[in-house]
């Protein structure tokens, strides 16, 4: 008698595995397509264009050259086994709130095809400035490269440099010029290409 | 039948009037299509799970009855997170933690427990999607009132939601943030408030 | 005392300081000031008499004018005047007036507006014009700026001055750190402005207005707290630093004050200070916010019904 | 240092009620009297850590390994209502008088939905076991500052002479909006 209730438990657990299951079974393949074309999309705005390898495949991790923060992992793009240039996402330690993890699209040449805030914690209204949606300041890296502007050009304005600032955010807009120019010289001393 | 829709559209609204399932309103409610989308994952998932405690009403033992049900709830919002994942996979990024935490939305549990598990199919289906709307209404009226004083914008991401052909519903009242305060924390608390008063006052004038 | 005398006294109190502010940054606080005060009469009277009391002898208990003023010291001395306008109605209408008035409102209102148009409006609330003599900006610049909220092309510079806090929150003080000059130069003027709200606040407190636990115990919190990090921390700033600079003096004796928010109970009272200078200079130090004062207040007027329960014998009338 | 910042992000920066939403039926519900507020931040507090160091066993030790972690909403709200039955019979047995205490409010954990949150939210930080038990016992100490503050704001806002249409309910956000305001300010203290 006292085994009804343990009994009906046990198949109710049973059903609702096998319901789970099943659903996942059939969604799985789907959920994983539109993860990829997350990640696509994202690093599409970043990577040099005409591609044919699948960059999210082919990616790698390594050192980052950022004091405590985690390591780089960069996106290659090839086309016909010719490198094009990659993506790399790196986090910067130096953000006012937080760490900022930005994706930084470089071609083959090594300059910058473009940047994108990837994640931040900075202040609405202040530092969300690096955001696309929130502001154009994020723009202002496309074509640039070592050398362009001089390495003593890499700073905000404020600091004697050629990039302009974000009006109350300083810190934030400084961190992000920091981590492009630092990923740029890690690319220019990595050249390697792996297949 | 009209008494159901009434009581969980407005008058019981489990949300403006039990304040159950505060945490999701007051989390994903930055933007109109935020919560209306998190606010149609739960009236699938309290539909769902009313007509399906009522089929089974007769069925399930006094002692493990909460912990049956409980069960019966998870297995949905599991279900509906693969679902919204595989097919709006940008709102499912976008709710994060929200979807799967609709188990523990208390208006669901109280639903089940109090209507569905005494009442036959028809009514607990019909009860279950009233107060799941009621909840999806004012989840996405919070978030259009906070979008539209914080952002200046209504709408916004809407093909998150209703596919590409949505992208130019989004309307653009102000350029720039208005009143910023209204989509930070702080915003939910304080618009929720004044939804309540509102609907206190209307209350009142009967 | 009467209400209405000691708010009167209160905005006595802070004439010194309003006139340190307005001589050293300009007409601005001026215009701050009238569009607050203006703004408070307005919206204390809507909302006295959307709840169907008497307009007149609660709009004459200064109150509100005393919340404005307060508010209208804290901010910027440049600022658009819909800000301002904002703050005053928030901080009257959630501060104050959802709560029933004077007398039971658990959060300082002047500082309620304060952090909500600060988090609201973070961009324009950073922006400070540089102290005289290099902050430039004429009467007639400083009013376009409060009716427009806009300066023509470079002018917007000059309002782009680092305050020492905004250079402590940045990590650009460290030079100054070692050689002693923190408050040397234009930031000196922030000993100034100190010095002329504790020569009001010692005024109220000779007149007997304010309980003197209040304002000691938010600059020994202050002193102690900034002492001690000083000490352990490389970067922090000294305690003096943190005395002198942003709103301190001003919290110390304008607004930890308020008898509605503070604590009733003596020992209540101490913690309650001691725990807006501490939380204060823990976010200067730690965290985003250059002045952490008005977040403090705000956490402690939340904790300040709590440290009665824990203190409960030992009111003070 | 790192876990002592996730306590500190958890208590102070992100805290559960203010500004992550977690936790809040109990916060409107339970919070007038500062003793009740107590015992329930007490049981949560228990049933917090216990659930966070059970969930992280079952997903590292049992879903993962036979790459079943799309079961872990269910599997869950099942170790959770295992966890509170736990704490209810163990707290029955050794000490009567704390389960005349805590006894009332043990049942309404497991839809607290900060249990499942921090459960959900240790598997986004990818914590370890420690850190789990860490951030569950911090999130607590969170979940219960706030709610033992409040308790105290609230008993003092009974005499308050609240406009009609805002008693109850909306004033008590309104409160808790104000008090966000404030935690909004320690914003950045993790940044370190």
């Amino acid at each position: 008698m006292s085994l009804r209730p343990g009994l009906t438990l046990a198949l109710f657990v049973a059903i609702s595995l096998t319901l789970v299951t099943v659903v996942h079974q059939t969604t799985h393949p789907r959920i994983a397509e539109a993860e990829r074309q997350a990640v696509m999309a994202r690093l599409d705005q970043v990577l040099p264009s005409g591609y044919d390898n699948d960059p999210p495949g082919d990616a790698y991790s390594r050192p980052t050259p950022l004091d405590g923060a985690s390591p780089l992992r960069v996106y290659p793009a090839y086309r016909d086994e010719r490198y094009l240039g990659a993506a790399v996402e790196v986090e910067t330690r130096r953000g006012y709130s937080g760490p900022i993890r930005l994706l930084v699209g470089i071609d083959a040449g090594g300059r910058v095809v473009a940047v994108r805030a990837v994640s931040h914690r900075e202040t609405p209204g202040l530092g969300d400035a690096i955001e696309t949606r929130r502001g154009d300041w994020i723009h202002g890296f496309a074509g640039r490269g070592i050398g362009d502007p001089p390495e003593s050009g890499w700073r905000l304005t404020a600091d004697g440099g050629e990039f302009d600032g974000i009006t109350g955010a300083t810190v934030t807009a400084r961190a992000v010029v920091e981590a492009v120019h630092r990923v740029l010289l890690d690319f220019e001393r990595h050249e390697e290409h792996p297949p | 039948m009209k008494s159901i829709l009434r009581n969980g559209l407005w008058t019981n609204n489990a949300a403006l009037v039990q304040l159950l399932g505060l945490c999701p309103l007051l989390a994903v409610t930055t933007t109109a299509v935020a919560g209306l989308g998190l606010g149609l994952a739960t009236l699938l998932v309290i539909t769902a799970s009313s007509t399906a405690v009522s089929l089974i009403r007769h069925r399930v033992p006094r002692d493990v009855r909460l912990p049956v049900f409980i069960l019966v709830i998870a297995t949905f919002v599991t279900v509906t997170e693969l679902l919204v994942a595989a097919w709006l996979h940008e709102i499912y990024l976008t709710l994060g933690l929200f979807l799967p935490l609709i188990v523990t939305n208390c208006a669901i549990l109280a639903r089940a427990e109090t209507f569905a598990s005494r009442q036959p199919v028809g009514p607990a289906a019909l009860d279950g999607f009233a107060t799941g709307a009621g909840f999806a209404l004012v989840l996405a009226v919070l978030g259009a009132g906070r979008e539209l004083v914080g952002r200046g914008t209504l709408l916004d991401g809407a093909e998150m939601l209703f596919g590409p052909a949505a992208a130019g519903w989004t309307v653009t009242l102000v350029d720039g943030d208005v009143f910023l305060l209204a989509v930070l924390p702080p915003g939910a608390f304080i618009g929720l408030a004044l939804l309540l008063a509102a609907k206190n006052r209307l209350d009142s004038r009967d | 005392m009467k209400t209405p005398a000691i708010m009167g006294h209160v905005l006595l109190a802070l004439a010194p300081g309003a006139a340190a502010l307005a001589w050293f940054f300009g007409p601005g606080v001026l215009y701050n000031l009238a569009v607050a005060t203006a703004t408070a009469l307005l919206v204390e009277a809507a909302l006295l008499w959307a709840r169907g009391r008497p307009v007149l002898p609660s709009l004459g208990d200064g109150s509100a004018l005393v919340a404005a003023c307060i508010l209208a010291l804290a901010l910027p001395p440049l600022l658009p005047w819909w800000i301002t306008a904002l703050g005053v109605a928030c901080g009257l209408t959630l501060g104050k007036h959802l709560y029933g008035g004077l007398g039971h409102n658990l959060f300082n209102p002047a500082m309620t507006g304060y952090v909500a148009v600060l988090l609201a409006f973070p961009r324009e609330i950073s922006l400070w014009p540089a102290p005289r003599p290099e902050g430039a900006v004429s009467a007639a610049e400083a009013l376009r700026y409060t009716v427009s909220g806009s300066l023509p092309g470079e002018r917007i510079d000059t309002l782009t001055h680092a305050t020492p806090l905004d250079r402590l929150t940045t990590g650009a003080l460290s030079p100054a750190l070692h050689d002693g000059t923190l408050l040397a130069g234009a930031a000196g003027v922030w000993i100034w402005v100190a010095a002329a709200f504790l020569a009001g606040g010692a005024w109220l407190l000779l007149r007997g207005c304010i309980d003197w636990r209040l304002p000691l115990g938010v600059l020994a919190g202050t002193a102690g707290t900034a002492s001690l990090l000083w000490a352990v921390i490389p970067g922090a700033a000294p305690p003096d630093f943190h005395l002198l600079t942003g709103a301190t003096v001003l919290v110390a004796f304008f607004i930890a004050t308020d008898p509605v928010t503070a604590p009733a109970s003596r020992g209540a009272r101490l913690l309650f200070a001691l725990g807006i200078g501490i939380t204060a200079v823990a976010i200067r130090e730690f965290g985003a916010f250059p002045d952490g004062f008005a977040f403090a207040v705000l956490l402690m007027n939340a904790a300040a019904p709590l440290f009665d329960y824990i203190a409960r014998p030992g009111t003070v009338e | 240092m790192d876990l002592l910042l996730l306590a500190v992000a958890a208590v102070l920066v992100n805290n559960f009620v203010l500004t992550q939403f977690l936790g809040l039926c109990p916060f409107m519900g339970v919070s007038r009297r500062v003793e009740t507020a107590a015992g329930m931040a007490m049981a949560t507090a228990f049933v917090l850590t216990l659930a966070s160091v059970l969930s992280y066993l079952i997903f590292a030790y049992l879903l993962e390994p036979f790459g079943a972690t799309y079961l872990r909403t269910p599997a869950f709200i099942l170790v959770i209502a295992v966890a509170v039955q736990f704490t209810e019979i163990m707290v029955r047995s050794t000490s009567p008088l704390l389960h005349q205490v805590l006894g009332l409010y043990l049942p309404l954990i497991t839809t607290n939905c900060a249990v499942l949150g921090v459960a959900l939210l240790n598997l986004r930080g990818g914590h370890d076991l420690v850190a789990s038990a860490v951030y569950g016992a911090s999130a607590a100490a969170g979940f219960g500052l706030v709610l033992v503050l409040f308790a105290a704001m609230r008993e003092r806002l009974e005499g308050a002479d609240v406009p009609t249409p805002f008693r109850g309910a909306p004033i008590a956000l309104i409160t808790a909006g104000i008090l966000s305001m404030g935690f909004m300010g320690f914003a950045g203290l993790t940044a370190v």
